[in-house]
């Protein structure tokens, strides 16, 4: 199982922030992405400035995730003030 | 002192925990929510947090800041969630011996919490809402 | 807000007086007294002010800053008399829409101030004490 | 009459912090401190380093005073902290 979330407009282009992904075979980042928006359409506009990590930590979209990971979707961030 | 809190921050209160006997130079920037931007007049914010990944993100910054500065000190504190104009978002407290490099180090904070912590503000207007997701700089 | 005093600077309420809904970025600089100087443990300092002159040459400072920055505020409190370890000697706050011209201000003002505002400081160790007079930067 | 105030390390060579000096003829700050240091020798030493307001401004040390002017000497300043 892989845990997914997603934040700020990602999430509300897919009308939810959390999902959970059955595990089946081995694959990255990128190919969860694609499965994601055959569910999730809306998302694939987003893929361009899409930022993801991986268990908390920033991560490279052809990194092969294990089952059990949690695997965060967002867009460029925007802390801060001024 | 890494935090992200719901309630406003009181900058006064935060600063009086972090006496320091050693330090003379203490420098913050405390980042407040402007009654206008992008042209727009601003009604409140929304900020938004991946909490845990913040909460890491924030600490690295600490710690790369306070290996590459003398600091005695490196606080953060982020606020999420609805927040009316005025209040502040975000406080940074950088204490060194000499204020040169608390300077460097808190601007060097504000600079890259901008850019790496997963923290996102949407803006209310009276007309509509968005997203805020481009780094503006 | 340009001000000598004599009893305690409280940071939080002098922040906390200075509501500002178009300023976004507030920078401040908060010296504090330091434990040890010239290799000596201090026990206390003495500061010493010509007050009408001072207050004149912050006045100007405030001036300058707000002429060469896109300012809301420039404040600049120094505090005299005899300040324990730990105290705040000065706070600067500086507020602009973004954050750049806030931290350029302040830390020109803090610079100039050491250089032009004729406030003096003594220092006392356990074993004595001392007239600090040179630019120290 | 030129009321002239001492600051600091120069107060206490002086011994005190403001002094009086009857207005005789015109004379400029630099002729002012010498007669000074002829009452008060400790001032001497200062003199390299010393600074001067006249009515609460900087002065050069050439400047021509006026009866009832304020003159402050004092040494370079240290204000601020750390």
């Amino acid at each position: 199982m892989l845990n997914i979330r997603l934040f700020a407009s990602l999430r509300d282009a897919a009308g939810r922030s959390q999902l959970e992904w059955e595990w089946r075979e081995p694959l990255t980042v990128e190919a969860l992405f694609e499965n994601l928006v055959r569910d999730h359409p809306r998302l694939k506009a987003y893929r361009s400035s899409l930022l993801v990590a991986v268990n908390e930590e920033y991560s490279a979209w052809d990194r092969p995730l294990s089952d059990g990971d949690e695997v965060a979707f967002f867009p460029p961030v925007s802390g801060g003030a001024a | 002192m890494i935090r992200i809190v719901e309630e406003p921050i009181d900058v006064g209160s935060v600063l009086a925990e972090l006496e320091d006997p050693g330090s003379g130079a203490w420098v913050t920037f405390d980042g407040r929510v402007r009654n206008h931007a992008r042209g727009k007049s601003v009604t409140h914010l929304f900020y938004e947090a991946y909490g845990p990944m913040a909460v890491r993100e924030m600490e690295k910054i600490r710690d790369r800041a306070m290996q590459r500065w003398p600091l005695t000190q490196l606080v953060i504190v982020h606020r999420v969630g609805r927040l009316e104009v005025g209040e502040s978002s975000v406080l940074i407290a950088a204490a060194s011996p000499h204020r040169s490099d608390a300077f460097e180090a808190c601007r060097w904070a504000i600079d890259t919490l901008k850019t790496t912590v997963p923290i996102w503000k949407k803006e209310h207007y009276a007309d509509g809402e968005v997203w805020v997701e481009e780094y503006a700089g």
